[in-house]
């Protein structure tokens, strides 16, 4: 039972007050790319075992997509941010390689 | 192995049972295998078993990280059906029907497989309408199945309410030879007749890493040594990506978080299995007594076995108003499981970007009713290299292409 | 009889706390980012009120203006002033943009009373009252709605959406019920 | 015998009698009395069967743990199986019956699995019932089913509400114990939110049985101080009565509050289900004590040594008149040490450790009770109740030395932290070697949101066990300060006996018991290790070790160690099985809630729901609508019924509540953009006043929603969606906005529930609206596909000139609040053109016979726009929409995609609904092949005949041809392929 504080009305929010989006920062591809790339946008999750940039929506709040950096197998949570942006935040990167030595990136 | 019956049960009492045998041997692996299997689960030693039994190919590793048996195949809810729409799907699943109808005389092991029967209940017109479609669909494809309507759902089942005030029972998608079998058996069974046929189970062996040259699997190296293979399955439901991952390519797969729960034990009252779709649970009462009970998925990717508890209480709100009963029983125990959701639902049983790497996941909830069908086709794909018509159109490559094998477009009913 | 009718036709509930129904009450989604020039005064035309800031329901009279969303208020005035309101924040929003619709009958509004009303909000959404500070308007979650509230000296005002007004007021009178107090 | 004694018993109130029935039998017992306290005091040792060999059973402990003493208990709507009695509030007028046996509890038929025991080890049934392959399904499964079980089904719906609530807190401590009250009065002087719950409905726990004193105080008085500090303080809550269950991620806790279990029928809610969510949790849980495994150890009248301590002293019962004491520590002289001092016999403490020094043994031996040092029990003898023990030494094999009368056996074999709330969400557990047990591994807790500890652990359910750690640890749990001094006798370490007596041969080991409810034997952990059911999960399974109601509070640890030493292996590498929630079982009713009857899922009315139900419409559920199917008269069946309203609405006029239609507004410069990309066709161009029909798709390419688009003024449009789709679309628009096209300037409102939307439909549509007199609608002011402002017998309306009918057809908007008025006003003026009302059934049968695909028929979730022709709402001009590269793909882009098409059937009757066409031969798993399906089927009454639509291969370039499609019988039907559009194809009558 998550709490995720959305950036946009600062409510603590429970996960049941939210909707959650799946995988964050997909890139869309529209007509005219490959198949691979299609396949990419749609299907091909990075589904880590570990930290995870995902989308939520405070559906039952104000409505807003914002986006969380969250550990899948510790469920802890590195931080919200807003989803009008194509990557995470510096800081929360920073805090992210803080308690994540090993991690290897957004990539 | 020595062969297991009432006799033997007799013969071993009188020397208060201490001459049983191990029911799997565990050895240390040796340098390397015809075959190695990643997953020790239901679908991996299955496979296994089918390798051997079908295909002659017995110099086999399963390698565990953990116990045998102990991902989703021991953590769901045991029903076993084929009533599918689509028909890989039902191709699939009646394989495993039918497998599993013989199994424990196959296995010389008792899964207890009990066909008791698994109704659907349609609660909408669009409902009625879709679990139509499917007895059409599944008369033409040789599996049987009828609709029902609400007195026979009555019948059948008379702790049901039928009439409720929002989702009246309007009839039901009846498939008699449904039923459950006791998951625990189901593996265990496996590994004693793979272990039996010489096959090497080897049990707290994670693997570590997938090493290739030009495009073909070499071997793995595992938390017990590297381990060579002329062949690769990757039969881990719950971290198949992980594994991939280690293999160099990327599944359409994401990890999200299943839960069930079970009553405290009463007296047999529901002979049938029971699925409610609109309202999102499904029920049974195992040998024990207890109520089997399951719904849906969470939403977000999770790894912890620990899914939310509204979805719980989702599930249970609804099964209240379907059987108020069970308002009196009690929660004695639930638990989560961690399920390989595809872009369709369905599962992956498949060549992979390695020539001797083979991939089977993405089993969604619908996992344990596969097993021996999806065992059974994914030996064929790794001993011949190329699947068969059971595993054909289950290829990883179908979501660029388009083409969906997707199961929920009848009334709503997932795997 | 006036041919405007409220959902419920002001249903009304006694336990430890009293729930009625009220409205219908004349509202406005106004959407529209803050530094929208002359949206302040925009609202005030209309409200009587400050813009409010995160979360703040400013309120006079019964007039009031709520933070909704960083890009959506809700104005409420009297249901017969409405066409009124959007007239003046037509004129005075006239160029921006913004968007302004009355949302007035697909709303339904209770009132919850009663030294223990928060009890009955207690049982069905998942806020803790301690972090609300006075003129917090609230969106939540309501048992399996949407839904917002807001409290003030005699208790808490709860909107929720029209179609769900009947299951609404039956959660309210279930966690209402005498005997059934938290404290 | 077990009695209650004249005096004593700190929980009782004497002056508080309270009559019960247990079986029928009349009893009595006190207020304050636990119902296993009752049944004791009334000398009932035998109290239910086990599961599988339907043993005899007794009471064995006090609390949450007990295993045996569960009963039906209650009548009709307040009947539960499986009570158990340990936990259970004694009131006047409580019913219950024993489980598990027939006909009787005294004789049991089933007890011949007893006899036969010897035959049905651990997993006896995986290697039997094998043959013949029917047998097990109708022969065995049966029979295994009927004797397993336990409580009887309830039968009635349940009488009692229950509730929910939400709290918030810093700390939560869990359990009211001297360590609970000590954490919880600490975090609070340090200012935090505190909440503090107890199971049971009494504060203070072991600590004033066991006779500890806290400065200088007994142990009673300081737990009423301390609680009364709390309740005095504005930042504490306590709650009495309260079962923490499980402990979730982000310090989500569930805890069972049993508000009215105790006084049921008061009007209550019965049980009230908190939804806490904690900064941290301070799990003050306690310890539970291990039984010890000696043969016989299951005989009615073999109890827990603390238990048989708390009937004494908490509610005057004692449990026998001569009790053995057998034990490996020193706190079970506490028991000993009580009993002598109420007058009662103690034969002898049997003690399996060499050598015996503490403080407790020697005031024992000081009181005259005779203390045995390396003794054992070799078994219990007795059947329903224990008549004596038969005396060994601890080490050997059980060769008796001596046999002992008595009638009750205390054990003890040392205490076992509960950690449950500390594991729920991974806590790591380490072995205390010294205790002999798991403790929490404070150096890796369960994680919260923010990577700090989830959960912290105080007193013993740390692990420690002498009152003044545990008001030690307590104090540093909660963030640290001053710690009451607790004085108590100092103990001597206890030894680990998991064997009595440590050389026991099989026939003894297989009347050892670990697991009581479930019948699982020392012999049978064995025998799991012996056939390589090695792993702790494998040894639970096989065996059911653990698996029953109790989940395994008293076996769980003595099994692990048998299966340790079976394994040669020490008990931490055995390791422990997943501790699941709920700590106790939980009432599924508190876990549905209030969510039931007429609150069970909000259901979704429009502002005429109350006309219709006035009507006797049957209502059909439209996602969380309700709308009418039809409006059935006197003697009508539903299908007469629509029969009657379809044929109405096309020589007539009908009337149709369409208010359920998604309503969205798009407003702003960049809003015909945004439109041109949700929509396959191009909207933006569409001229401010008319309306368009669109279609959108999801990025897969497949067809999600359909509806009419209206251009209000410049930079306003209202889309209109189906009825379930309306949030959906809603949602998928403010998706994109705000997540991928962020700075394109367009705002949505979803307003579908401003307005109630009434369509009128028919030839003499525009007769009524004209008699109800405003605005003009006539077809030269607002022609199809137009929409207008005005007014309609007094009333505020839009008109939108669209029809899903293929009649005259104008849908009409007013305010939600004035919806039902105009709906009687529509009434009225209908009512001398003939004008009735049709339901959603109506409209189907209306749009198939023009045609018109519906979402959700024609469409499944893979269906393109292109399968139903609709290529004409497709831009060839659009680089871009959503979905359009999806539908680029090969699968999707292939000429032999099945298309629509319409049916008939060649006698004019109805195609199944569901129907598929076969085609000739079979594909590679022998499965039929096909070439189609129906989609929608109808009996038309405009046309006397079925009619139906259809995906084929080929579509409409096969119109025509005949083929077959199946029945549900098995057979098939022969069925023309047909145009789709069966009624006014010029579209006539919709346009005039």
């Amino acid at each position: 039972m998550l709490i995720l504080e959305c950036p946009y009305c600062g409510v603590k929010a429970e996960e049941t007050e939210l909707s959650p989006g799946g995988e964050a920062h997909l890139k869309r591809f529209g007509p005219g790319s490959t198949g691979e790339e299609f396949e990419a946008y749609m299907f091909a999750r990075k589904n880590p075992k570990g930290v995870h940039f995902e989308r939520w929506r405070h559906a039952y709040g104000c409505g807003k997509w914002f986006l969380a950096a969250r550990c899948t197998a510790t469920l802890e949570v590195f931080g919200t941010y807003s989803a009008q942006t194509t990557e995470p935040p510096a800081e929360i990167v920073e805090k992210i390689k803080a308690k994540r030595p090993d991690w290897k990136g957004t990539k | 192995m020595k062969r297991y019956s009432v006799f033997a049960i007799a013969r071993e009492a009188l020397r208060y049972h201490q001459g049983w045998e191990k029911a799997w041997a565990s050895p240390a692996p040796k340098s390397s295998y015809d075959a190695i299997i990643i997953g020790a689960g239901g679908h991996g030693l299955a496979t296994a078993y089918y390798l051997g039994k079908n295909y002659g190919i017995t110099n086999v590793a399963i390698l565990e990280k953990g116990w045998l048996g102990g991902g989703n195949t021991g953590r769901n809810t045991t029903i076993i059906r084929s009533n599918y729409l689509q028909d890989p799907s039902a191709a699939i699943y009646n394989k495993a029907l039918s497998l599993y109808e013989d199994l424990s005389q196959d296995l010389n092991y008792n899964v207890m497989f009990s066909p008791r029967g698994l109704l659907m209940l349609a609660q909408t017109h669009h409902e009625v309408r879709g679990y139509l479609r499917t007895v059409h669909a599944n008369n033409l494809q040789g599996v049987k199945t009828e609709w029902i309507g609400p007195e026979k759902v009555k019948e059948l089942v008379p702790i049901i309410n039928i009439d409720g005030p929002r989702y009246p029972v309007l009839g039901a998608l009846y498939q008699a030879r449904g039923g459950t079998a006791r998951h625990d058996a189901v593996a265990w069974g496996y590994a004693r007749a793979c272990s039996a046929m010489g096959m090497d189970i080897i049990q707290q062996c994670e693997v570590t890493g997938v090493r290739s040259e030009n495009g073909q699997v070499t071997g793995v190296e595992t938390t017990k040594g590297f381990i060579g293979t002329k062949k690769l399955g990757i039969v881990v439901a719950g971290h198949s990506g992980q594994v991939a991952d280690m293999a160099g390519f990327r599944l359409p797969v994401e990890s999200l978080a299943l839960q069930a729960l079970v009553s405290e034990p009463i007296k047999p009252c529901m002979d049938v299995v029971v699925m409610a779709n609109t309202v999102h649970g499904y029920m049974s009462q195992s040998d024990k007594g207890e109520m089997v009970i399951g719904g849906g998925t969470d939403g977000f990717n999770n790894f912890t076995q620990r899914g939310s508890f509204h979805h719980i209480e989702e599930t249970l709100r609804a099964l209240v108003e379907t059987f108020p009963m069970i308002s009196r029983l009690k929660m004695l125990r639930q638990w989560g499981g961690i399920v390989d959701m595809t872009g369709d639902r369905s599962p992956i049983i498949s060549k992979t970007p390695l020539g001797n790497c083979f991939i089977n996941c993405g089993w969604g909830t619908g996992g344990f009713k596969a097993i021996p069908g999806s065992g059974w086709a994914m030996a064929e794909l790794m001993a011949k290299g190329e699947p068969g018509p059971l595993a054909a159109e289950f290829n990883m490559w179908r979501f660029r292409e388009g083409q969906f094998i997707d199961e929920s477009v009848a009334a709503g009913v997932a795997h | 009889m006036s041919k405007v009718a409220s959902a419920l036709g002001g249903a009304r509930f006694d336990g430890f706390a009293s729930v009625r129904e009220i409205g219908p009450l004349g509202m406005i989604t106004l959407r529209a980012k803050p530094d929208v020039p002359g949206l302040a005064a925009a609202v005030t035309a209309v409200t009587g009120t400050a813009l409010p800031a995160q979360r703040r329901i400013e309120v006079a009279g019964d007039k009031a203006a709520g933070w909704m969303s960083p890009d959506e208020y809700l104005l409420i005035v009297p249901y017969t002033e409405v066409k009124a309101a959007l007239a003046t924040l037509a004129e005075k929003l006239a160029g921006q943009h913004h968007l302004a619709v009355d949302v007035s009958d697909a709303r339904a509004v209770f009132r919850i009373e009663g030294a223990q009303a928060a009890e009955v909000l207690m049982k069905l959404a998942p806020v803790d009252h301690a972090t609300l500070t006075p003129g917090e308007l609230r969106r939540t979650r309501v048992a399996q709605v949407a839904g917002a509230f807001w409290a003030d000296e005699t208790g808490y005002s709860l909107v929720c959406f029209r179609s769900v007004a009947s299951y609404v007021m039956g959660l309210l009178s279930h966690s209402a019920t005498k005997g059934a107090e938290l404290f | 015998m077990s009695t209650r004694l004249a005096k004593g018993g700190r929980l009782i109130d004497r002056t508080a009698p309270c009559e019960f029935t247990f079986n029928g039998k009349r009893l009595k017992g006190f207020g304050g009395d636990t119902l296993a306290a009752a049944l004791l005091a009334n000398d009932q040792m035998l109290v239910g069967r086990s599961f599988k060999y339907h043993r005899p059973r007794g009471i064995v402990a006090s609390g949450a743990e007990e295993p045996n003493a569960l009963v039906n208990m209650g009548q009709g709507g307040r009947f539960e199986p499986n009570q158990r009695t340990t936990t259970t509030e004694l009131f006047d007028g409580l019913t219950c019956t024993s489980q598990n046996h027939w006909p009787s509890l005294e004789f049991d038929v089933g007890v011949v699995n007893n006899y036969a025991s010897r035959f049905l080890p651990a997993g006896f049934y995986y290697k039997t019932f094998i043959h013949p392959r029917f047998a097990w399904k109708h022969i065995f499964e049966p029979v295994v089913r009927q004797s397993a079980g336990l409580g009887q089904v309830p039968k009635d719906r349940d009488a009692d509400r229950y509730e929910q609530a939400y709290a918030f807190c810093d700390i939560l401590v869990v359990g009211g114990g001297i360590a609970g009250l000590q954490a919880a009065l600490t975090a609070a002087k340090a200012g935090k939110r505190v909440w503090l719950v107890e199971q049971t409905a009494h504060w203070g726990g072991r600590a004033p049985v066991d006779g500890v004193e806290i400065d200088g105080q007994p142990a009673e008085a300081w737990v009423k101080n301390t609680v009364q500090a709390l309740e005095g303080m504005e930042n504490v809550t306590l709650r009495a009565r309260c079962m923490a269950a499980g402990s979730y991620d982000h310090g989500y806790v569930l805890c069972d509050e049993k508000v009215a279990d105790h006084t049921p029928g008061d009007g209550r809610p019965r049980h009230r289900l908190w939804r806490l969510r904690a900064g941290q949790i301070i799990a003050a849980t306690g310890a539970i004590e291990r039984p010890l495994s000696f043969a016989g150890n299951d005989i009615p009248g073999v109890m827990l040594a603390a238990a048989v301590r708390d009937y004494l002293i908490n509610w005057a019962v004692a449990p026998g008149d001569r009790t053995v004491i057998v034990t490996n520590n020193d706190d079970a002289y506490r028991t000993a040490i009580a009993l002598k001092e109420a007058g009662l016999e103690v034969p002898v403490v049997l003690d399996a450790r060499a050598s015996v020094t503490g403080e407790l043994p020697a005031k024992a031996r000081a009181m005259g009770i005779r203390v045995e040092a390396g003794k054992a029990i070799a078994k219990v003898k007795g059947g329903k109740r224990v008549t004596g023990v038969a005396i060994c030494a601890q080490v050997g094999q059980g060769s008796v030395l001596e046999e002992i009368a008595c009638d009750a056996v205390a054990m003890s074999g040392g205490w076992s932290p509960v950690v449950h709330l500390w594991s729920h969400c991974g806590g790591k557990l380490r072995w205390d070697e010294a205790q002999a047990q798991f403790a929490p591994d404070k150096a890796r807790p369960p994680l919260n949101h923010d990577g700090a500890a989830l959960v912290v652990t105080a007193g013993a359910a740390s692990g420690v066990l002498s009152a003044a750690d545990v008001l030690l640890d307590a104090t540093d749990a909660a963030g640290g300060g001053v710690a009451p001094v607790a004085t108590a006798p100092q103990e001597a370490a206890m030894e680990p006996v998991w064997i009595m007596p440590q050389g026991a041969p099989v026939d003894l080991r297989m009347k050892m018991w670990l697991d009581y409810q479930n019948d699982v034997k020392v012999s049978d952990v064995q025998l799991a290790a012996r056939e390589g059911y090695t792993s702790v999960e494998h040894t639970k399974r096989y065996t059911t070790l653990g698996m029953a109601t109790d989940q395994g509070k008293l076996s769980n640890i003595n099994g692990l160690a048998v299966l340790a030493d079976s394994l040669s292996a020490p008990v931490p590498q055995v390791g422990t099985t997943t501790f699941r929630p709920p700590y106790t079982p939980v009432t599924i009713g508190a876990l549905a809630g209030e969510a039931r009857g007429e609150i069970f899922q909000p259901l979704r009315s429009t502002p005429i729901h109350a006309w219709h139900l006035s009507q006797n419409a049957y209502m059909e559920p439209v996602g969380l609508w309700q709308r009418p199917y039809c409006y059935p008269r006197a003697g009508e069946t539903h299908e007469q019924a629509v029969h009657r309203e379809v044929k109405n609405t096309r020589t007539n006029v009908g009337l149709l509540d369409a208010s359920t239609l998604g309503k969205i507004i798009v407003k702003g410069p960049d809003a015909g953009k945004f439109l041109d990309m949700l929509y396959t066709n191009v909207m933006s161009n569409l001229p401010v006043g008319k309306c368009r029909y669109g279609l959108m798709c999801n990025e897969q390419g497949f067809l999600s929603d359909d509806g009419v688009v209206a251009r209000i003024d410049e930079d306003t449009w209202l889309c209109h969606t189906t009825s379930g789709g309306s949030d959906r679309i809603h949602a998928w628009m403010e998706d994109w906005l705000q997540c991928e096209w962020w700075d394109w300037q367009v705002y949505t409102a979803n307003v579908t529930e401003q307005y109630a939307q009434i369509a009128v439909v028919g030839p003499k549509a525009r007769q009524v609206l004209e008699k109800l007199g405003g605005m003009d609608v006539s077809k030269e002011t607002l022609p199809f596909m137009q929409w207008a402002d005005g007014t309609l017998g007094g009333f505020n309306a839009r008109v939108y000139r669209i029809s899903f009918s293929g009649e005259l057809s104008y849908e009409i908007a007013v305010p939600a609040s004035e919806g039902r008025a105009f709906w009687d006003a529509l009434l009225a003026a209908g009512a001398e053109f003939g004008m009735m009302p049709y339901g959603t059934e109506g409209l189907h049968v209306l749009r198939a016979e023009k045609g018109f695909i519906m979402i959700g028929d024609e469409t499944d979730g893979t269906v393109i726009p292109q399968d139903l022709n609709l290529g004409w709402a497709i831009s060839k001009k659009k680089a871009d929409y959503l979905g359009k590269r999806g539908q680029e793909r090969p699968y999707l882009a292939n000429p032999d995609r099945w298309k629509l098409v319409g049916l008939e059937t060649l006698d004019g009757s109805v195609i199944p609904d569901g129907s598929y066409a076969p085609a000739p031969g079979f594909n590679a798993n022998g499965q039929r092949n096909t070439q189609g399906r129906v989609t929608s089927t109808y009996f038309s009454p405009t046309l006397g005949k079925g009619i139906a639509m259809g995906l084929v291969k080929g579509g409409l370039t096969r119109l025509g041809e005949t083929i077959e499609m199946t029945k549900l019988d098995g057979s098939t039907m022969q069925v023309k392929i047909v145009d789709p559009v069966f009624y006014d194809k010029e579209g006539e009558k919709q346009n005039v």
